[in-house]
Formats: structure tokens, sequence, C-alpha cells
């Protein structure tokens, strides 16, 4: 049964990846991108990665969200598109 | 039947490619290029990583205790071919490097122009001249 | 210790740039450490060029992993051939000149903010060295990214309009570099290793499938985007229009040209032969986006008014020109196009300098500040006409050489469009120089005293140029010795 | 342009399909990829090394010329953050600026349990990182792991007390210069290696400084050195990027 979860992982990953390129605030697209980024780790994790899961986990959705928050929080969080 | 394992993994690869394509093309507001341009780099890394796998085979890192042990018999397919892996650590740190620069410099456009949406950008830039 | 000059060649530029990072914003011993290191590390190039001319390619196995017979390199890998090593010399003696040139911009363009300015200059110089004496497909890709790094970091630091231009650099660049990654992941796949020599020896046995057809094909177009030939140029004309004077005086020489360089790695050493027999439709697409290129970046290039613009879209162009003639399955034109590289890189420096020195003389770089320039620096203007020779294609400048090498290989493949290109192209230089010189020398002005620092520049700009006859009058041993035993035939 | 990016992204989707015909079949143990260098990497490098972990083994010992370039990757992006960020600014934002002078640099109030809990998530973290660098030999984990866990605990602190507060403590003349020793300790160690007459950062080099090892456990320990290099790089750039970021590159207001 471990492809219902795998399936729906996958699913979940594609909608995440949408919804952070279409969401109109800013703050939300990057919590989602970071969100995205964690679900990534657990796929390469499961395609037995586990160094790259490690590192994405640190570097992709740790170091890389802060950043996005920190220059959303200076510039502006809202956009029309 | 597993979907992770399997070529599927490649037609996912394909679809986030590209999702991150299209955003790092066609948005406009320049936040959310660099989100489809992560996105896009995210897709590559599932690639190189997908390469590697191989049927029946562990994670790339010998049971042999603290490494003090007598060397353990090792067959190849015992193991996950770790090159892809090695040289994906490389290009996530890579990505996160230009994540950082591509904001440093949106930073430094929002604070001269005051937006960050391009088409504004470029209409302000017409009009100074 | 003399086997170890290869890898001194890339890590001494490196650690100059890691120190440098370190040292107090003090302009004047800024500049003579930048000047040392710079000339250790050409003289470290030219030592290397020396050793390759007497002993051969040399291989270089970093952290020692030095493959028994038969077996596939483990490790990563330096190979210096004749011409990775003339052309490691080139980047050398660009860098030496144009931070000879932009030493007078320094003051009022990057103040004291130097030391690390200058860090990104030399980790630049680093990567480019890496890019032109590496032989491991996935190293090249680090390489890639780390002087885009540097050259973002560069470009942005001019401020202003410098900014977005820097941001659309970022974005283009990273879809190339990572198409370029994508290329050589195909190629893994396929072959199962990443050293361009075992893959090479891999590749001529194979019969080319869709997934070779695919790697060449992203290969060849992540390099275009960093080629910046037209339509992929978008990036390039304001990107290095607006960067500091120091930054342009080495990124504009060396950074498409490199790009070249690892095109001409793709097409002669991975694809060895190949192109010519089983994919004529690729050479003859790719050889009209060439020449549609060269018209359209000539045309650009007419269009504009700010000099150093005019000078950035004569960048793409010149892409145009070397693409053309590495996909001409024609030796001649293999041999034209990395001729035109060496030759490009000394005359876009020239024309920066040029830029500089123009400035300096009448403050401005705009077409209507121009007049007087022959009055105020009648070095400059030498310079000036010089390179507009070279661009144009006058003998004895290796601006004619390089564009009759690539003639004759158009001609004798039969691609007339690229030909027409090139000799309209010439045209379009001949207008575009004749335009400039006309305002500089018949537009009269009141004040025509001579500018001291315009002089001098101008002198570095005339010195660059004539460099440029020289390249003209050793053209064929140039080619002889150093590009024809590169080039597959 | 939507138009234009739907058409190219469709091309190179449909691109990677077509080439997907041609692969060998995905997780097959006998496909080039799994088989031609991989094989020698799984069978030898233990036996070369002494490391189990063989990501490590690879990404700093075998293939370590490209973790040089990635530190210096890291590095270069903070010198250019640096450089972007510290520009004075132009005359239309400088024009913007006296037209509506901007709020005081605001800060959310301090919160005591939030610094409560920061005060002790500090120190295991720290320890965490260590064990990542010290440990990348036997489990995931190294340089690059830790070098972010070690910034990110700095991070940590900056965001619940105030920026200035961190700064205080961890001044910008201290970690600016680590970001760039990090480097030249890496480097360095392959320029001993070089200078002792091996070839660059073929740690066997080392075995003169080193007296009475066996040449695998030299390699071993040349992993760790530069993995070091690594981490002090890698957890300053992280800091540095951070603290520029989010002050718009004057120091005075964070998170």
């Amino acid at each position: 049964m471990t492809w219902v979860l795998d399936l729906f992982l996958l699913l979940f990953i594609a909608g995440t990846a949408v919804a952070a390129l279409e969401s109109r605030c800013l703050l939300t697209s990057s919590i989602i991108l970071g969100a995205y980024s964690f679900m990534m780790c657990l796929v390469y994790a499961s395609l037995g990665a586990v160094d790259v899961a490690f590192t994405e986990a640190a570097v992709g959705a740790g170091a890389g969200t802060v950043f996005f928050l920190a220059t959303i929080l200076r510039t502006g969080r809202k956009t029309s598109r | 039947m597993n979907f992770i394992e399997s070529s599927f993994i490649y037609w996912f690869f394909v679809i986030l490619l590209m999702i991150g394509l299209y955003g790092a093309i066609a948005k406009v507001n320049l936040v959310k290029k660099l989100i489809g341009l992560t996105i896009f780099q995210t897709a590559i890394i599932l690639f190189y990583v997908s390469i590697g796998q191989k049927k029946g085979a562990g994670i790339p890192i010998l049971d042999v205790g603290h490494g003090h042990g007598p060397p353990p018999e090792i067959t190849a397919a015992q193991y996950i071919n770790p090159l892809p892996h090695v040289l994906m650590l490389t290009a996530i740190v890579v990505g996160v490097a230009t994540v950082g620069v591509a904001l440093a410099v949106i930073q430094r456009l929002y604070a001269e122009y005051g937006t960050v949406e391009e088409d504004e950008i470029l209409e302000m830039i017409v009009t100074r001249e | 210790m003399s086997d170890q000059l290869i890898i001194l060649v890339v890590i001494w530029p490196l650690l100059a740039g890691v120190f440098s990072a370190l040292m107090p914003a003090d302009h004047k011993k800024l500049a003579l450490w930048g000047l040392l290191n710079l000339a250790v590390t050409n003289l470290l190039s030219l030592g290397l060029v020396r050793k390759v001319l007497l002993e051969g390619t040399i291989h270089y196995q970093v952290s020692g992993w030095v493959p028994p017979a038969g077996s596939p390199h483990l490790g990563i890998e330096l190979k210096a051939s004749v011409l990775s090593a003339l052309l490691s010399w080139l980047i050398g003696a660009v860098a030496l000149l144009g931070f000879i040139g932009g030493r007078s911009t320094w003051k009022t363009q990057i103040g004291e903010r130097l030391p690390h300015f200058m860090a990104l200059l030399f980790l630049l110089v680093a990567a480019f060295q890496g890019l032109s004496l590496s032989n491991d497909a996935f190293n090249l890709y680090v390489m890639l990214e780390i002087s885009s790094l540097a050259t973002y970091g560069l470009i942005a630091f001019g401020g202003g309009r410098a900014y977005l231009a820097t941001f659309h650099y970022i974005v283009m660049g990273t879809i190339g570099a990572s198409f370029y990654l994508i290329g050589v992941g195909y190629l893994y796949i396929k072959t199962g290793t990443l050293n361009i020599g075992d893959l090479a020896q891999i590749l001529s046995q194979v019969e080319l499938t869709p997934a070779y057809l695919l790697a060449l094909g992203f290969l060849t177009t992540g390099l275009l985007l960093k080629m910046a030939v037209f339509p992929l140029h978008l990036w390039l004309p304001n990107a290095y229009t607006y960067a500091p004077a120091s930054a342009s005086l080495l990124v504009a020489p060396l950074s498409t040209k490199l790009a070249v360089f690892l095109l001409f790695r793709v097409v002669n050493d991975l694809f060895a032969g190949r192109i010519a027999g089983e994919l004529p439709q690729w050479s003859f697409f790719l050889v009209v986006v060439a020449s549609v290129g060269i018209l359209f970046g000539t045309s650009l290039a007419l269009a504009q008014r700010d000099l150093k613009k005019i000078f950035s879209c004569l960048i793409v162009a010149e892409a145009g020109y070397m693409l053309g003639g590495l996909w001409l399955t024609d030796q001649r034109g293999t041999v034209g196009a990395l001729f035109h590289l060496v030759n490009d890189a000394v005359a876009t420096l020239a024309l920066f300098l040029v830029v500089v020195a123009v400035v300096k003389s009448v403050g401005g770089r705009n077409l209507n500040e121009l007049p007087g320039l022959f009055q105020k620096s009648p070095l400059t203007a030498a310079a000036l006409i010089l390179v507009a020779f070279n661009l144009i294609g006058v003998p004895p400048t290796s601006g004619f050489f390089s564009k009759a090498t690539l003639l004759t290989g158009a001609v004798a493949s039969g691609r007339y469009e690229f030909v027409a290109a090139l000799l309209l192209a010439s045209l379009g230089n001949l207008v575009i120089f004749f335009r400039v010189i006309e305002i500089a020398y018949f537009d009269k002005v009141e004040d025509t005293k001579v500018s001291k620092d315009g002089q001098l520049a101008g002198a570095l700009a005339l010195m660059t140029a004539l460099l440029l006859v020289a390249l003209g009058l050793f053209s064929q041993s140039i080619m002889d010795i150093f590009i024809r035993p590169e080039v597959f035939s | 342009m939507k138009r234009f990016a739907l058409l190219f992204t469709f091309l190179v989707g449909g691109l990677l399909l077509w080439g997907s015909t041609d692969f060998p079949d995905w997780n097959d143990p006998e496909s080039p990829a799994s088989t031609y260098v991989s094989n020698l990497y799984i069978t030898q490098a233990y036996e070369k090394t002494h490391v189990p972990n063989l990501v490590s083994a690879i990404l700093a010992d075998y293939r370590n010329y490209d973790t040089m370039f990635e530190t210096t990757v890291v590095f270069t992006a903070g010198t250019a953050i640096f450089l972007i960020l510290r520009l004075p600014l132009g005359p239309l934002a400088r024009r913007r600026n006296t037209e509506h002078p901007e709020a005081e640099p605001q800060t959310l109030p301090r919160d005591p349990i939030l610094e409560m809990a920061c005060r002790v998530l500090f120190p295991p973290t720290h320890l965490f990182g260590l064990y990542v660098l010290t440990h990348g030999h036997y489990s995931p984990g190294g340089g690059f792991q830790a070098g972010v866990i070690l910034g990110a605990s700095f991070i940590l602190l900056a965001i619940a007390f105030d920026l200035r507060a961190t700064l205080s403590r961890l001044p910008e003349g201290l970690f600016k210069p680590l970001t760039a020793l990090g480097v030249a300790f890496y480097v360095g160690i392959g320029v001993v290696c070089l200078l002792l007459g091996k070839n660059f950062l073929d740690y066997e080099g080392l075995r003169a400084i080193f007296s009475g090892i066996s040449p695998q456990m030299i390699r071993s320990h040349g992993i760790l050195l530069v993995e070091c290099g690594v981490t002090v790089t890698v957890s300053a750039v992280i800091f540095a990027i951070y603290t520029n970021l989010v002050s718009r590159g004057n120091h005075r207001e964070g998170l």
C-alpha cells in the first residue's frame, strides 16, 4: 500500500509548487516553498539519498526560507499577480 | 508497484521542471520568478538523485560500525550509486547561493523603485529617461 | 614543482581573492597587491604554456587518484592542451591589462568597498582559469556557477539600472547553467562517467540515440544562453553597460568567450567528428541562428547612442561569428572561430579601455559628448581607429585574418548565408565606427585642452590595440602552433 | 510573454519526455550509471579511505576539488551580497526617502518565553552541529550541513533576541574574516599536500606531518580537516547573508 502514500506525496508536492507560484501573498508563497522543500526531502530520502535529503532540509528548506522571509519583510508581501 | 522507485519519477521531474521554468519566465513579480527558479533547480536535483537508484540496494553508507572492524565483503549491488548524491550536494549549495544573491538584488531594486513588479520597474525606467 | 604549474594557475588567483577580502581598504596598497598577484598568475600561465609546448598535453589528477591503465578516472582531472594553456595566459593577460586600465576609476566608482570588489575580481579570474583547464564535465558546471556568481556581484555594483540587468542575468544565467547540468546528467545516465576524456571515448563508439541528441541539445542551449547569442542575448547589453568600468573590463572580454570555449569542448572533444556526418541539420540550423544573430547584434549596435552600449551590443554579434564558425562542419571554420575568440577577447578589452579613456577625456560616453575627442586625447582616438579597423576587418589587424579564415570555412562548406552575414556585419561595423569617429573628429568644440588622464588611459588602450596588430602579424603561427593541433579533422 | 513561456515550457517538457524513451530501465542495477564508475567507488572507497559514508568519502576525497570550489561559491555569494547591499542608495531612492521618511526600525517586542526557549535550544543546536560535522564519516552529514546548522543557531538567536544584541556578541569584525578563513584553510591543506611532494589535495602528503598513520587513516583525517574549513565558511556566510538581508545591509534592525 505504500504506493498510495507515494502518489499522495507526489501530488501534494506538485500542488505546493503551483500554489507557491500562484499565491497572491508573497509571505504565503515563501512558506509554501519551505513546505515544498521539506517534502522534496522525503522523496530524496525514499530514493536512498540521505545526505541530499539532509542538505536540502538544512539548506533549501531552512536557510533558503529564512532568506526569502527576510527579503519579503524588507520589501512588500502583497502582489496583484 | 512503487511510484517513487520507477520511471514515473522521471515524468514527475518533467512536470516540476515545467512548473518551475514557466514561473521563472512568465511571472512578473521578481520574488515569484525566483521561487520558480528554485522549483526548477530542485527538479533537476530530483532527476540526478533518481539516476542513482538501484533495485534492492541500500543507502550508500557501509554497515561497518565505526570503521575499525575488518573490511567487509562489499558487492556493488548492495549499495545505491553515491556519485549523483555528491554532485547534488554541490548543486543545492550553489542554488541557495544564487537565491541569496538574487534576493539581495531584489532588495536593492525595491529601495530604488519602491516595487518588486518587473513591469512597474520597467515603466519607471522608461519614464525616467 | 613544474608538474604542479597547472593547479597553481588556478589556486593562486583563488587564494589572492580570498585574502583580498581580509585587506584594509587602502587603494594604493590594494593596487600593488592586485598587480603583484596578477603578475604572478601571468608568469605561472606563461610557464604552463612553455611546458605544454615542450612536453605536450598535461594531464593532472587532483588529489592523486591516478587511474590504473584501462580503468576510468575516479577523481577530477585537469588537462592543459596547447589551446587551453594559451587561453589561460590570455585570461591572465586580459585581467592584468584590465586591472591597470580600471585603476583610475576606483576612486569614483568603488570607494571603500574595494577589498571585497577585488576579492570577486580575483575569484572570477580563478573561475575562468578553472574553466579553461578542467577536464571534468561536472567541475565545469561548478566553475560556470562561480564565474556567474562573481559576475552578478560585480555587475550589480554599478548601481541604479544595473540591478534589473543583474536580476535578468541571474535568471537567464541560472537557467543556462541548469540546462548544461541536465545535459551532463543525460550523458551520465548513458555512459556512467563524468570525465571528458572517458566520455569522448565512449561517445565515439555509440550510435547517437535520442538521449545523446538531447544531451547535445541541452549542453548547447545552456552554453548559448551563457554566450548570449541572439535570441538568448537579452540579458547582456544592459548588464555590461551599467557595470562599473573595472568590472566590465574583466567580464566583457572573457565571460562569453569561455562559454564559446566550452561549446568548442562539447562539439570538438565530446562529439568529435560526429556532427558533420550524422547531424547536418543541426549544423544547418545553428549556422542560420548564428547568421541572424550577427546581423541582429550589429543592427542593435547601430541603434544605440551610448558608446559602452554600442560595444556591448557588438559582443552579441561577435558571439554569432564564433557559434557559426564552430558549427560549420569545416575544420577551417573551427580554427577561424577559435582564432576569433583570441582576437575578440583582446579587441573587446581594447574597446572597453577606449570607453574608460573617452570618459576620462571628454567626461561622458554618450555620442553627443564625444566632439573634441581628437583634440583632447589623440592617443584615445588612435586606439579607437585601430580597434575599428580590427572589427571592420582591415589588414594587418587580427580581425582580418580571423574573418578571412571564417570566410574560407564558410565558402568551403557552402554556407553562403554565413558569408553574407559576415560581410554585412563588417559593413555595419564600418558605419558604426564611421559615425563615432565622424562625431569625434569633425564636430568642433571650444575647449581643446589636452586631457592628461585621458591621454594616460588612451595610451593603455592604444597599447592593447597594437597587440591586435601583433596578433594579426603572427596569426599564421598562432593558428599553426596553438589551434590546429587541437581541432579534430 | 506568458504565451511564449508556455510554448517554451512545453517544448522543453516534450523534449525531455522524448529523451526518456531511450533510457535504460529506471532502477536497473545493470544500467551504465550504476555500473561503470560507480561500482569502483562502492567497492574501493572504504578500502582506500576507511570512511563508511561513501558520500562523504567521494565528496571530500575523490572529488574534493569540486567541494573546494563549492565552498568558494558560498564565499563568493557572501561577498557579493555584502557588496550589493552596502552600496549607497541611488538618487531616486534618496528622493523617496526624503519625501516619505521611513518609520523607525520596527522590531517586535521581546518575548520572555521565546527568549527562554532559545536559551535552552541554543547549546544543543551547537552540539548537534558539531556532531554532524565530526560524525559525517559514519552517518549522513558533513561540513555543509554542520555549517548550516551552526549558522542557523545564530540566526535563531538573532530572531528571538534582537539583531543588535546578537551582533554585539558576534560582531561583524569576527564573522566576516571567518568566511574567508574557512576557504583559506581548505585551500591551505591542499597547498600543504602540494608542498610535501604530492598532488594538490592528495592527503597522503600529510603523512609526513602525522607520522605513523596508515594511508587509509590519513585520508580519513584529511576529510575531517577540509570539512572543518567548509563548516567555518558556511556557518559564517549563512549568518552574514541573514544579517545583511534582514537589515537591508545596515545592521540596525532585525526581524
